[in-house]
């Protein structure tokens, strides 16, 4: 299947998605005011970017978001891949581990604004918080399932240290798991940054919950459609990246 | 401090009719005339904002008076310095409970309810404890002196409540301004079931409290703020059309018109007082009738709470 | 001249408590010479090589390889029996692999991949993907790359066994004019006696349950003729006396 | 590294973690109230067990997990694993999803509350929801990545047949993969209890909900233990079968 | 007797824009016949072989299998030249692949999974995992998984090509003796010429870029002596000529 075959499908299947979802908002099924009509969407847009409150919250939470996404792949790729490497380190943390990982974000937050105060950093610590453990699940398990065989050959060809043995054999061998953790943390970076900026940091995410609680649901939608357009064209670009990196893959 | 360097404080608020008066005095610059610099910071629910208050982030804090008191008890030391609102909470419901609760709701209406549709009313609040839910017991156990068995008591974030209730999933829920009007609006099936006053006289609302730290360090600016925020309740008060214009700025800009804000400043759900004297023995009445319920343990000494030094002083001059 | 590896009643097995797979293995091999290693099918060649490659620890025994530190090699390249190629890296790029952390230049990795890709045929074939390649294409990287850190040691586990006769033949010449001019250590497993009489100036047989090492002859048959075909028979009849897997 | 130590070693983890949990706590350097010691967890469990909430929040809590994991589990791998195998399927679905993809829990509580109302139903469905996002990439990542040389193995031994080749050859081979997300769903599931339970359904988030309300910090954390020892028993006796089922890995 | 594959003028090429690889093959193959391929390494030998089991389309050309449907019985069976056994199969497992799906107990499977075992000699290792077997045993546990289907049609990818020469004469013969009993078709690829003019009647040189048939003959060497060895030269001249890989 080329290109356009497949981008003339993907365009098929939004606009199947956004009519039926204008027909459920029409037909009255769902109580007015909770589910605007996606044609409502346009007019909200231009509304917000007059405003210029727009603007402000889609970079407010892109740089948190950048940040958290940031921080949070590289420090669960690099703690994941050291369990996963390292028995007695693995041990020694696993059940640690098992206490931590599953406090929600919301839990978090009086942690987040002792550290951090009130700021943007405590939000980007919420976000990375969610996609570290993401990654670090994902990285565990994909180093642990690298061919032992292709250890065994760094090992006879000199590669056989740490550094060249982690470069050369493990990160290669397990990057396709690790990439799909990724993948999967680029959507729940964006999940929370909603719960990361409840508590007065200011970004989209509190721009919905403000609409929410003042029940403008044209807004909320307005802003739910930012996030999956951002998210949508990131992870189309990660997909195209990938495409590149994973290339030696049938 | 001189002119040129101002007394920098942060200000935590809950994003809700009853903090107008702080917005009133940030956006009409009373404060920086007085050598204050604000920063707002915006909160989701009090506990949040008093664990920030606690964790030194924040200086003073627009919010109910129920968690000041709980923090305090928690060795917080924060003290309430002014009042900004009271009987906020009010009952709106909707369809065929509101109707059938009318104008003078009795213990009947509710049996006769579940006789009618096979189910309790469902009523939304927010967990037990809370000033919500004491006194909307208050009102029905009370007031109206419903057989506890007849209703169900649902206790939910209260953005949720809203959601719930015009989803219909509830038939009435405790809601405060300006989601009222807004809801009103929204639906005309929501109909105002009781007032605040109705649920309980002088119910406890959002008070103005500070960390007794700041209240150390600059008493002068504290002073001045207090000051201020006594001219921004008499603004809403004598000119809500006015002061809804500025609060819009704050609460709901492009979400909702000056208009509702005005509506919701003239409703039955608003009533802005600055004198926290009053606002004692209503409390203590509120957590004896929580005891009694056998939501709260113990009773917190309340008075304590309070440093009065502030308004008396504005009040005085 | 000086032994370069040097096994002393080594036992290998895998796992703790499986039976051991090769047992009481005790082993010198001359600088320079090249040694044939051959029995049946599971006995436990590629074992023995795994553990002269240091990659596999015996049970019992000493392991003990005199390693030349010359600077831009490395003292052992080792040809597995699977090619074992990085899926990930192109063919020239798989090629370096050994060459990557000795202190030389890319340049200098570059043409010394090229010039081991030439050696096995495989010039064109340097941007290609491991799976685009055949079966015995994929051998032969296997080969270059260990060709290609030009080691003092050269361990070969089965390396021509999905070779055509014509390729082989050649390699098989090649293999033998670099042990002529270099004087490289070669430990070559194969299954193909003929093979192992052509090429080794020593050939040891391996067998039994646990195997150990039941022959070990100085091969000097010459590379055809009856002399060569006798010796071929005589192992013949050696491996099938102690074929017992 | 036999179980022995490796049991020693995360109990010692664990110990160390709980001491320096308790240094912080009494050195004062968080506000008092915010954060309680450990050792004060064991009277609060104490107290919520004798006036019998613990007991049933935890059994409230457990039943929305359980729902909401096997249906976002099974759900997610199934929609994972069809959009991996059919190219068509997977171009017309890809942007639908990207645009759903994004969409944090709390957003999602009004539609589960028109779907369901206030019920079980509607939490079970918010659990299911992120569980099911991590098993859908988590599937479609590890069914792209199956060798293909396997699958034309299956052809050539007919088992090229959906059914057999989906069985014997394709989860069969994205085991590891698919594990790695089931796992992550795993701890994902309870991170959203607590947001689930925020709209008046019983169980162990709302409970942590009202005690942080009230700032009853010791019950909170008391919760927080809870759920971490529910997530750690479980993912523990996950890896106990993963290990099982993967025996076939060296 | 009737040809039971039928190649047409059949092109064949990875990928949509790449040189082909083999060109205008037109053959048929009788019901009965032992054919051998041999040519040089890369020529695509797997690939035509891949091709016949209809794992690869053709770019252009017919490709027609005649498949008897018996009952409890594949068509085809395949070795591939690696042995590609499912990692997450013990050995006996592996072996029943083909036969899932067939209408036969579970019992019936079983026993037919051991006999293919033992057929290639490895009764003891049905409950090993893949990982656990050297070289050899794993290409062996391939042709027991191809030969448990009992196919009409049994396409050979270089079976031998990891077996000691022990092993090796004893799955020949086995392998001859299953063809003279049951008539059986198999299209065997090699790099061994020995081994094809040994075992087939009909010898089929693939050679040049891209390749194509260059020698098609009917082998009645015997299996031995001089004419044996005569044909095999011959065969190796023909395939020097050919050779441009
Ligand atoms: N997936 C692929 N993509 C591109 N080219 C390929 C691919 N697979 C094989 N080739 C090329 O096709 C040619 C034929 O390959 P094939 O595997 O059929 O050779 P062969 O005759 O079996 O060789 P050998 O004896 O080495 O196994 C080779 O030159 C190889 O490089
Ligand atoms: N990982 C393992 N675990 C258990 N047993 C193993 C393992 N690897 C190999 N073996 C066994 O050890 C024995 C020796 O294996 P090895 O690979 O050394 O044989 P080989 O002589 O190289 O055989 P071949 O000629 O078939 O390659 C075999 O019987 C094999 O089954
Ligand atoms: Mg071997
Ligand atoms: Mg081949």
């Amino acid at each position: 299947m080329n290109t356009r075959t497949s981008l003339s499908l993907s365009a098929l299947g939004v606009v199947a998605f956004l009519l039926g979802w204008e027909a459920v908002a029409r037909s009255g099924v769902v109580p007015a005011g909770l589910l605007p009509s996606p044609s409502a969407v346009p007019t909200a847009f231009l509304a917000e970017v007059q405003r210029g409150i727009w603007q402000k919250m889609v970079v407010a939470s892109l740089s948190h978001y950048a940040v958290g996404l940031a921080l949070g792949t590289f420090l669960g790729v690099a703690f994941g891949t050291a369990a996963a490497l390292w028995r007695v380190w693995d041990a020694f943390q696993s059940w640690v581990v098992r206490m931590l990982r599953p406090i929600p974000a919301i839990a978090w937050i009086p942690f987040a604004i002792i550290w951090f105060g009130v700021s943007e950093g405590a939000a980007s610590f919420l976000i990375a918080l969610t996609v570290f453990w993401i990654n670090y699940y994902a990285s565990y398990s994909a180093v642990r399932g690298v061919d032992k065989d292709l250890i065994e050959l760094g090992h006879a060809f000199g590669q056989g240290g740490l550094i060249p043995r982690l470069f050369k054999i493990i990160l290669p061998g397990a990057l396709p798991g690790i990439l799909s953790g990724l993948r999967a943390g680029l959507g729940q970076g964006w999940m929370t940054v909603v719960a990361a900026e409840l508590f007065g940091i200011s970004g989209l995410g509190m721009r919905m919950m403000e609409a929410s609680g003042l029940l403008a649901t044209n807004i909320v939608v307005l802003y739910m459609v930012t996030i999956a357009l951002l998210y949508g064209v990131s992870d189309f670009l990660f997909m195209q990246v990938q495409a590149r990196v994973l290339s030696w893959q049938r | 401090s001189r002119a040129a360097d101002p007394v920098k404080l942060e200000i935590g608020y809950i994003p809700i009719l009853a903090a107008s008066p702080l917005f009133i005095v940030d956006g009409q610059g009373w404060a920086k005339d007085a050598g204050i610099a604000l920063k707002l910071t915006r909160f989701e629910s009090g506990p949040h904002a008093i664990q920030a208050m606690a964790a030194g982030q924040i200086d003073l804090l627009y919010a109910g008076v129920a968690p000041v008191l709980v923090a305090r008890t928690k060795g917080v030391d924060v003290a309430v310095i002014a009042n900004s609102a009271v009987e906020e909470m009010v009952v709106a419901g909707r369809g065929a409970f509101a109707k059938a609760l009318g104008a003078n709701p009795t213990p009947d209406t509710f049996k006769k309810f579940f006789a009618d549709t096979g189910r309790k009313p469902k009523i939304g609040t927010q967990p037990p404890g809370s000033v919500p839910d004491t006194v909307l017991k208050h009102w029905l156990f009370k007031v109206i002196k419903v057989d506890p068995a007849d209703v169900e008591l649902v206790p939910m974030g209260i953005e949720k409540t809203q959601q719930a209730l015009l989803a219909g999933a509830l038939d009435a829920a405790t809601i405060r301004e300006p989601t009222v009007t807004v809801t009103q609006q929204l639906d005309p099936n929501v109909t105002l079931l009781a007032t605040g006053a109705q649920m309980f006289p002088d119910q406890p609302g959002t008070v103005v409290s500070a960390r007794a730290e700041v209240l150390k360090k600059h008493p002068d600016a504290i002073q001045a703020l207090v000051k201020a925020h006594l001219r921004a309740v008499d603004l809403i008060a004598k000119d809500p059309a006015a002061a809804s214009k500025i609060v819009n700025e704050y609460l709901g800009k492009g979400l909702m018109e000056p208009k509702t804000l005005e509506a919701a400043f003239r409703g039955p759900g608003s009533k802005f007082v600055a004198d926290p004297h009053g606002v004692v023995p209503a409390v203590e009445k509120m957590m004896g009738f929580a005891k009694e319920i056998g939501s709260a343990e113990g009773v917190i000494p309340v008075a304590e709470a309070f440093d009065f030094r502030f308004y008396d002083a504005a009040v005085a001059k | 001249m000086a032994a370069v590896i040097d096994l002393n009643g080594v036992s290998i097995g895998y796992g703790d408590s499986a039976p051991p797979v090769l047992v009481d293995v005790t082993l010198s091999v001359e600088r320079g010479s090249f040694v044939a290693i051959v029995g049946p099918s599971g006995v436990g060649k590629s074992t023995l090589l795994r553990v002269v490659a240091g990659l596999h620890k015996a049970r019992t025994g000493g392991v003990t390889i005199h390693q030349d530190q010359r600077p831009a090699h490395r003292p052992v390249g080792l040809v597995f029996q699977d090619a074992r190629l990085l899926p990930w890296r192109k063919v020239v790029k798989n090629v370096q692999l050994g060459l990557e952390g000795l202190p030389i230049s890319a340049a200098d990795r570059l043409r010394r991949a090229e010039d081991a890709l030439k050696l096995v045929r495989l010039d064109g074939y340097a941007r290609r993907w491991p799976y685009e390649l055949s079966g015995g294409q994929r051998q032969r990287v296997g080969i270059a790359r260990a060709m290609a850190v030009d080691p003092d040691i050269l361990l070969m586990d089965e390396p021509f066994g999905a070779l055509d006769a014509i390729t082989r033949n050649n390699l098989q010449d090649e293999l033998r004019r670099i042990h002529r001019e270099t004087g490289k250590t070669i430990l070559f497993v194969t299954h193909d006696l003929e093979e192992a009489v052509h090429l080794a100036d020593r050939i040891i047989v391996l067998g039994g349950t646990p195997a150990r090492v039941v022959r070990d002859v100085k091969n000097d048959a010459g590379r055809d003729g009856a002399v060569f075909r006798d010796q071929v028979e005589k192992l013949r009849l050696e491996i099938a006396d102690n074929y017992s897997i």
